[in-house]
């Protein structure tokens, strides 16, 4: 019992929301066994969640000696997560009835990834980081294959979860050179040794850094890793996907922008060299390959692989006004995008897929109120005005053009000039066709309840955005 | 904010808006009393405009019935409106030409009319926006936001091929637009963090720098003007939108892009702009005859107008770019003219196409003898859109034929051409439809009604009012327009005093 | 005083009653209304003619128009000499044809659209004749255009109307497209566009040189030659003369009224009002001569075979208008004017008298199909002989006082060309007598040639026709009368009357070759009326003869010089071909629309080749990823 | 005492053996079994910087990775199973059932 006494209690304050978010998972789990209607399992994970919000907001410090942090930073990432869950966990009560898996794990599954999410999000040491991202993907992969006899939901668990172990590898390998090149795992202590030691120009590093990029645009979607995104996000439930599309993707940001803007502050030219291209060939890729698709989960996946793109100018320009860009874009980028699923989740009811655009055709006589929230979704994902989308690009453009990168500002408004097409098909399918078949949509309370949310919150964000960028730009100074 | 503190532009943006929301309310079924909200709506947003010209005070150049709230305080972008002598016309227009389009459409427009008429109400906010806002979001913001309405005005209500030329449109226009986000971001931070228009104009920019934004700015206004080689998406989009959709099209979207070259690119970029006069008057210059020689070989009744408003607007550029008082004051007044003339050609046609459903002109022939009283009506306006003296065509026209002369006598002469071009297509066309032979499709029509007749009538007193008394409305532009080409000819003064004090240093 | 303001409104007021309540109410009546109008406004020119006469001169502004910058410019009146002249000759046309026409277009159907455009016809024309400013006039010019366009194409449900309708128009444009440029130009030079600024300081500018389009040229031959583009486009001379002969697809008053009285000579009108510019340049004085001339001697030539009766007058006016250019451009400004008010009588008449004569003939117009008409028709023969004579320039007649006094002016006038223009003026009259009285003769002598019902429905027109013939017959004889030259006794009280605004002709001659010159005029008319009776009275078998021996030239005369192919050619046709085929064909489709349409396929295309590298393979997409890990890795290390 | 560079040149081999495997073998079980050998890789260059360091963290980290590729195993097993019992096939091609 050598020098036990060393040994103190390190502060949980700041890590009790976490503490709670895992009892909580655990104990949906225990209650499914009990309660027969899977609703109020979902009622019970909602007010879990409301629960953790409201401790989140009183928690802030650093504990475990630095390698938990929650600073507005990780404050502002958590509360996209909790709204992340919420909506997720609002659409799917009725669709994983009709998709016939109403289990229970499903919503400890959720919150668990969410968990990892919150953990990623605070990491202040590469430990950290790697185990609350093994978590977040694990409990991921399961979800993408929740559709146990779905041969395309098990094809999407089974690649999601090969690609996302080879990218972890990456990260493990990045891990291992930092931590040999300056002795320590500390992303602030790596940062004082790199500007102590000036190794700027130093291979190992270079190495390492594009590691973390690989295994974090693993994680964004960014292309050349994106290749999982659209299968994986066709295969799914649609539930998940929009879960996916949004919590792991700013997860990935959350932690890209810490390990950059800390760890690697030093050597921004270098990694920035490694992420223009990267953001230039997503938004590319992104958009085109949108244009041709039928099938609109796979288009919106595309189409989140470009967002991602946009999102990368603001880490690019590394200002402290580039991140609060970035999180402002992810906030509004998560309404937008659950906002665009659950209209595409109201479209699958008994024996319709509704998955092919096609589908969508006549949908504004059919159900004008479907197709005038689709339009808003449609629009704003463009970056129209008077959505949300447009405030979230424009801050974007803003801030890479104050950090000097005018030219990828403008390459970046091409592409979205041309994603304006593939959106506009969808509008143009809805309204300017004549209905084929008589669709029936599966309204439930919890979709509506969401669907008034995400509009709502478009719109007003669309018009009045300073409160959005003003927690934003708090929240970006770190 | 005169007229004892009543925030007037606000309430001419907003009421329309609560007018569409309205609309959602009320059910899908009893079309009639959507058709009266919106009228009366459009009406009353009509008289509250009215005030703005009766009370707008003509000595001075600067802004009116200014209003400025903080909107994005972090970015420094504020919520301030104004209106001076170039933009207090055309809001008058918009508010005019939709109540004109409500009528326009009361029974042509049988599907989704509840849709249709929220469109063209929050279009008519969004023109009012672009016209009235001095901070640049704003301005980008109801400059996007009116995409949307016409996007679906074209395409749902539309003819045949109205997908190609919706999307076509939309893309057009977006594809300009966006660059010019760029600029307005870049002149952001080229002038200190600030979007206030006004503020912008007073500084002076790198002339290097100049001529970028110029280009970037040029990328949006001309698309939307539009200039000689980004025009191919008006006639489509002109042919295959409804009656409504082709008037405000023709009418008023069309003049922010002239009204944009004018509030934005002469003043903040002087010495680019003055550098780049001679390729603006070619492009007008081919503009005006291109259009006008089109026109001859036009078999579509709309697509000819269409083409006819690409000769006007090359009028309009042409006075713009002369950089003289005549030429400018001639644009603007040019750009209103276009607005009630090809406005009201095209309110007639659409009165012509709910009867015979059909736009090939050679369907059409001898439909004087069976509507004696369109004729007439379609003669006036035929008239003005070749700029006889008495009607409005001819002052615009005059006046920027005089300017461009002094601009540049080439462009002047060449532009006159225009000018007999013109008269030949439209009394060609004029022929074609309303003299010889009654054509059997066309034989038995109804003449037009009560409610057509007030529709074009308050196009018809327009015409005349600024035919023969010009000065109504010539007077609000005086002040503004000399402040302009004082800014815009005073740009190298500046440089000049700047290469002074340099020379003094160095001596 | 300024009652000379009803001159025009009146008849404005007219057009606008009849234009609004003539279809519903007014019908039949409509003719009271402009009538009335046109009576009043004759009444105060009259009274206006007596205050001129004692010397008062009007220049006052109404409102002002435009106000643009510097460029200021108000609706206003100038009450001058030269002005009173022109408001009588058209206020007195203009009332006998209002008359005439109640007769003539007796139950057509737009009775009240006819009279509605004649007066806004004469409202425009006194606009421009009463204007203080260039704009007005051109406001004027335009009107009357206009009115031309609607009153030629009257008849608009035939196609051949509406065409000649849409053909003066457009044909005037070309004219004011040079008018609307010396407008211009003269804003320009002088700041303002009023005449008594820009006349009185014309001599400032008298010798200045301008760069115009790259060329350096005299500024005020620039501005009289762009002027006279205007004149030539509206008085109907070379080349822009293509448009009166179709004119006469209107009806007959229309003819008389705005083809020969009133809206022609409103080029001879804007060259003396600029008289003050004209005479500062010598080389625009030298064309406006040569093109009076040279269009007369054409218009003259082809008027010799025509058979449609008002063809025949309509080229015969063309030569008349090329007279008084004549006159003007050798500097005799009043003796032009002094034509001008002769020819705008007997001119009218002998159209009123076709018309009769066509009334008669139940529409027919060709002269083979008449002859012998004497009998029928006594007085339209007899006033149609009066003014035949008067045009041949026979002494005595109206017509002889103003022509020689023309020739006699370019005879002895001090301009280069003035011999040369003489010799053709004489010949032309020659061809005038000729072709006057060859009308004559075909039409009322020899025995008639037309149809039986059409011979048996011969009759004279009715009184609301033959009395205006008779007015107008009175005019054409007696109104050269207060213009007889000094030589013979007269007190050329014309000439008198217009020097203050037009300034004296000096005539270099002695009254020797003043005799000289009026015997060979009198000579020319003479013979030119004697052959006409031999070819057409006597041996009537000649003209046959000639025909077949100058075969190719009789053709030529025929076809008009085959102008109007020429001009579709040259104009028409090509620029109809470039729109339809390189403009639509070409730029718009292929170049603009390639691109524009070029652009998407080609994305969509790239997108195609992206879908097929996603084949959904794992091991591609690892192999893709380790690639990805590679490329950054290499350029990273080897930058 | 063994010198650094072995060590990791011995955990580079290993590492490039595991993402050539992973590249190469169509077998899922065998990708599946590419990866611990990644992993591993990553576990021989941690261990060797914290003992060449003198440092804990290394080995901290080692014993997470273990634990977490234990937990992977398990999901990625079951993943196989239910992909398994629905194709009976663990040939990585066959599961191409999404592209484009």
């Amino acid at each position: 019992m050598t020098n036990l006494t060393g040994f103190s209690m390190p502060d949980l304050g700041p890590v009790m929301p976490e503490i709670v978010m895992t009892c909580l998972a655990l104990l949906i789990l225990l209650a499914d066994l009990v309660i027969k209607r899977k609703e109020t399992i979902a009622f019970l994970s909602i007010v879990s969640v409301a629960a953790v919000t409201y401790l989140l907001v009183g928690s802030t410090g650093i504990t475990f000696n630095g390698m938990f942090i929650a600073d507005n930073y990780s404050l502002f990432f958590k509360l996209i997560f909790m709204l992340n869950v919420v909506l997720t966990v609002l659409i799917s009560v009725k669709y994983i009835a009709i998709e016939k898996v109403n289990f229970g794990e499903y919503y400890s599954l959720i919150l668990l990834s969410t968990l990892g999410m919150m953990l990623m999000a605070s990491a202040g040491d590469l430990i950290t980081l790697y185990l609350g991202l093994e978590l977040m993907a694990l409990s991921t992969y399961v979800l993408a294959g929740f559709l146990r006899h779905d041969i395309k939901s098990n094809e999407a668990a089974m690649k999601y979860f090969l690609l996302g172990a080879f990218a972890s590898a990456f990260l493990l390998y990045g891990t291992s050179l930092i931590y040999g090149l300056t002795g320590t795992t500390d992303l602030k202590a790596i940062s004082s040794y790199i500007s102590v030691n000036g190794l700027s120009g130093n291979p190992v590093l270079t190495l390492s850094m594009t590691m973390f990029a690989v295994a974090f645009s693993f994680k964004i979607a960014a292309v050349p890793f994106h290749m999982w995104a659209p299968d994986v996000y066709e295969g799914s439930p649609t539930s998940i996907t929009a879960f996916m599309s949004v919590g792991p993707k700013a997860a990935g940001f959350a932690v890209l922008g810490r390990v950059f803007m800390t760890a690697f502050g030093a050597a921004r030219i270098e990694w920035t060299g490694i992420l223009i291209p990267i953001a230039i060939l997503t938004m590319a890729v992104g958009n085109i390959a949108a244009i041709s698709q039928i099938n609109i989960k796979r288009m919106l996946a595309y189409s989140s692989i470009a967002h991602a793109g946009y999102v990368l100018l603001g880490i690019i320009a590394g200002t402290s006004e580039g991140t609060a860009s970035v999180l402002n874009y992810l906030f509004i980028y998560a309404f937008m995008n659950i906002g665009a699923f659950a209209v595409v989740i109201m479209l699958r009811s008994e024996g319709f897929k509704g998955d092919d655009i096609s589908d969508y055709e006549g949908l504004a006589k059919t159900h004008p109120l479907a197709a005038a929230l689709m339009l808003v979704f449609m629009f704003s994902l463009t970056g129209i005005p008077p959505t949300a989308g447009f405030m979230g690009k424009f801050y974007i453009f803003m801030s890479a053009i104050s950090a000097g990168y005018t030219w990828l500002a403008v390459i970046a408004v091409i592409f979205s000039a041309i994603s304006a097409y593939f959106y506009l098909r969808i509008v143009m399918y809805m309204y300017m066709k004549e209905p084929k078949a008589a669709v029936q949509l599966s309204v439930s309370p919890g979709i509506a309840l969401a669907l008034t949310i995400t509009v709502i919150a478009v719109l007003v964000i669309g018009v009045l955005p300073s409160k959005v960028i003003n927690v934003a730009r708090i929240a970006a100074r770190f | 904010m005169n007229l004892n503190g009543f925030p007037i532009l606000s309430t001419l943006i907003f009421l329309p808006i609560a007018g569409a929301v309205l609309l959602l309310l009320i059910s899908r079924s009893n079309e009639n009393l959507i058709k009266w909200v919106s009228l009366i709506v459009s009406i009353t947003v009509f008289i509250i405009s009215i005030p703005l010209f009766t009370e707008f005070n003509k000595s001075t150049h600067l802004m009116q019935f200014t209003e400025k709230h903080a909107w994005v305080p972090s970015l420094n972008i504020n919520y301030s409106l104004g209106i001076d002598g170039i933009s207090i016309l055309f809001v008058l227009l918009s508010t005019l030409i939709t109540i004109l389009c409500v009528l326009i459409s009361w029974n042509s427009i049988k599907a989704k009319t509840k849709e249709f008429y929220i469109s063209i109400l929050i279009m008519e906010s969004a023109m009012i926006g672009v016209f009235c806002s001095l901070d640049f979001m704003l301005f980008y913001l109801f400059w996007e936001a009116m995409l949307i309405p016409m996007y679906l005005l074209i395409g749902v209500w539309g003819g045949s091929n109205r997908i190609y030329a919706a999307v076509k449109f939309f893309l057009f226009t977006l594809v300009g637009s966006l660059l010019m986000l760029i600029g307005i971001i870049v002149l952001y931070y080229q002038a200190g963090r600030t979007f206030d228009i006004l503020e912008l104009m007073t500084k002076t920019y790198p002339y290097q720098l100049q001529i970028w934004l110029l280009w970037a700015f040029f990328a949006a206004f001309a698309v939307k003007v539009p200039m000689f080689p980004v025009h191919t998406w008006l006639p489509d989009a002109h042919t295959e939108a409804p009656t409504a959709g082709s008037v405000i099209l023709a009418a008023v979207l069309i003049k922010m892009g002239a009204y944009g070259f004018i509030r934005f690119s002469l003043p903040l970029f002087p010495d680019a702009s003055r550098a780049m006069t001679p390729v603006m008057l070619t492009l007008s210059v081919i503009a005006i005859i291109y259009g006008a020689v089109i026109c001859l070989a036009q078999t579509d009744l709309k697509r000819l107008i269409a083409y006819s408003s690409v000769s006007h607007m090359g009028f309009v550029t042409l006075g713009i770019f002369a950089l003289n008082s005549q030429g400018m004051e001639g644009g603007i007044l040019q750009m209103i003219n276009h607005g009630v003339v090809t406005g009201a050609l095209f309110l007639s046609v659409g009165m012509i196409y709910d009867r015979t459903h059909t736009r090939q002109i050679s369907d059409y022939g001898g439909v004087a003898s069976a509507m004696p009283v369109y004729a007439s009506l379609f003669m006036v306006f035929t008239l003005a859109s070749i700029g006889l003296p008495a009607t409005n065509g001819f002052i615009g026209e005059f006046l920027i034929i005089l300017g461009g002369f002094k601009a540049n006598q080439w462009a002047g002469v060449l532009a006159a051409t225009g000018v007999i071009i013109g008269a030949g297509y439209m009394l060609w066309l004029y022929q074609r439809v309303f003299f010889m032979e009654t054509n059997q499709k066309v034989a038995g029509l109804a003449d037009i009604n009560l409610r057509e007749i007030i529709t074009l009538l308050p196009m018809i007193i327009l015409i005349f009012w600024i035919g023969i008394y010009p000065n109504a409305f010539l007077g609000f532009m005086h002040e503004s327009v000399k402040h302009l080409l004082e800014r815009v000819n005073s740009g190298s003064m500046h440089e000049v005093g700047v290469a002074k004090n340099i020379l003094e240093i160095i001596k | 005083m300024n009652n000379y303001l009803l001159i025009p409104f009146l008849p404005l007021a007219a057009f606008l009653i009849n234009i609004l309540f003539g279809r519903k109410y007014l019908k039949d009546n409509a003719h009271w209304v402009s009538i009335l109008a046109v009576a009043g406004s004759w009444v105060v020119t009259v009274i206006t003619l007596l205050d001129v006469l004692s010397g008062k001169v009007v220049n006052e502004d109404i409102y002002s128009w435009i106000v643009s910058g510097e460029f200021k410019v108000s609706v206003g009146f100038l009450i001058d000499q030269l002005t009173a002249v022109m408001l009588v000759v058209v206020t007195t046309c203009s009332a006998l044809i209002h008359i005439y026409s109640v007769g003539y277009m007796q139950g057509d159907k737009g009775y009240y659209r006819f009279f509605a455009y004649l007066s806004l016809f004469t409202f425009c024309m006194l606009m421009l004749v009463m204007a203080n400013n260039f704009l007005q006039l051109y406001f004027g010019w335009e009107g009357v255009g206009l009115c031309s366009y609607f009153l030629i194409g009257y008849y608009f449900d035939k196609k051949p109307a509406s065409d000649a309708g849409k053909k003066a128009f457009i044909v005037n444009r070309f004219g004011d497209f040079g008018f609307g440029l010396g407008i211009i130009m003269i804003f320009l030079t002088f700041g303002t566009v009023y005449y008594e600024p820009v006349f009185s300081q014309a001599k400032v500018f008298a010798v200045q040189t301008i760069n115009f389009l790259g060329y350096d040229v005299h500024l005020m031959t620039l501005i009289a030659l762009l002027l006279f583009c205007g004149s030539i486009g509206k008085s109907a001379q070379m080349p822009l003369h293509v448009w009166l002969p179709d004119a006469m697809e209107g009806p007959t008053p229309v003819s008389a009224l705005i083809h020969a009285a009133t809206m022609v000579t409103a080029g001879v009108f804007l060259v003396a009002r600029c008289s003050p510019i004209f005479s500062l340049s010598e080389t625009a004085l030298m064309i406006v001569a040569l093109t009076g001339a040279i269009t007369s001697l054409f218009a003259a030539t082809i008027g010799l075979v025509q058979n449609d009766i008002k063809r025949i007058i309509a080229y015969s006016t063309i030569s008349q208008l090329g007279y008084m250019f004549l006159a003007a451009g050798v500097g005799a400004y009043t003796a032009g004017m002094f034509h001008l008010y002769t020819h705008a009588f007997f001119k009218a008449l002998l159209f009123l008298c076709a018309g009769s004569v066509m009334h008669a003939m139940s529409g027919e117009l060709d002269l083979q199909k008449m002859g012998g008409l004497k009998k029928y028709m006594p007085i339209t023969y007899w006033t149609m002989l009066f003014a035949s004579l008067s045009i041949a320039g026979v002494p005595g007649f109206a017509g002889f006082f103003s022509k020689d006094e023309i020739l006699w002016l370019a005879y002895s006038g001090q301009s280069p060309v003035g011999k040369f223009v003489w010799a053709i003026g004489t010949v032309v009259a020659f061809l005038t007598a000729f072709y006057s009285f060859r009308l004559i003769f075909l039409t009322f002598h020899g025995k008639f040639r037309g149809t039986y019902e059409q011979e048996h429905h011969l009759h004279e027109s009715p009184k609301a026709m033959t009395i205006p013939l008779i007015i107008l017959c009175i005019g054409a004889v007696a109104s050269g009368w207060i213009g007889i030259p000094h030589l013979l006794g007269g007190g050329e009280h014309f000439t008198e009357f217009l020097t203050p605004v037009l300034g004296h002709p000096e005539a270099h001659g002695t009254h020797a070759e003043e005799w000289l010159v009026m015997a060979i005029s009198i000579i020319a008319g003479f013979s030119g009326v004697g052959l006409a009776a031999l070819f057409y009275l006597v041996k009537t078998d000649i003209p046959v003869m000639l025909a077949q021996k100058f075969n190719a030239t009789y053709k030529v005369l025929w076809n008009k010089y085959y102008v109007d192919e020429l001009y579709s050619f040259i104009i028409v046709r090509p620029t109809i071909w470039t729109a339809k085929n390189i403009l639509i064909g070409v730029t718009d489709a292929k170049i603009i629309e390639a691109i524009v349409n070029g652009i998407p396929k080609g994305i969509g295309e790239f997108s195609r080749i992206l879908r097929k590298v996603q084949t959904g393979l794992l091991q591609r997409y690892a192999a893709i990823m380790a690639l990805g890990v590679l490329i950054i890795m290499a350029v990273m290390l080897l930058r | 005492m063994v010198p650094l560079n072995w060590y990791l040149m011995l955990s580079a081999v290993v590492f490039m053996i595991g993402v050539f495997g992973f590249l190469t073998r169509r077998n899922i079980i065998i990708m599946f079994m590419s990866i611990e050998l990644l992993l591993n890789a990553v576990n021989i260059s941690l261990v060797a910087f914290s003992h060449y360091l003198q440092d804990m963290r290394g080995q901290i980290l080692a014993v997470f990775i273990i634990t977490v590729a234990a937990a992977e195993a398990a999901i990625g097993l079951a993943i196989i199973i239910a992909l398994f019992r629905n194709k009976d096939t663990v040939h990585a091609d066959e599961m191409s059932e999404m592209k484009g």
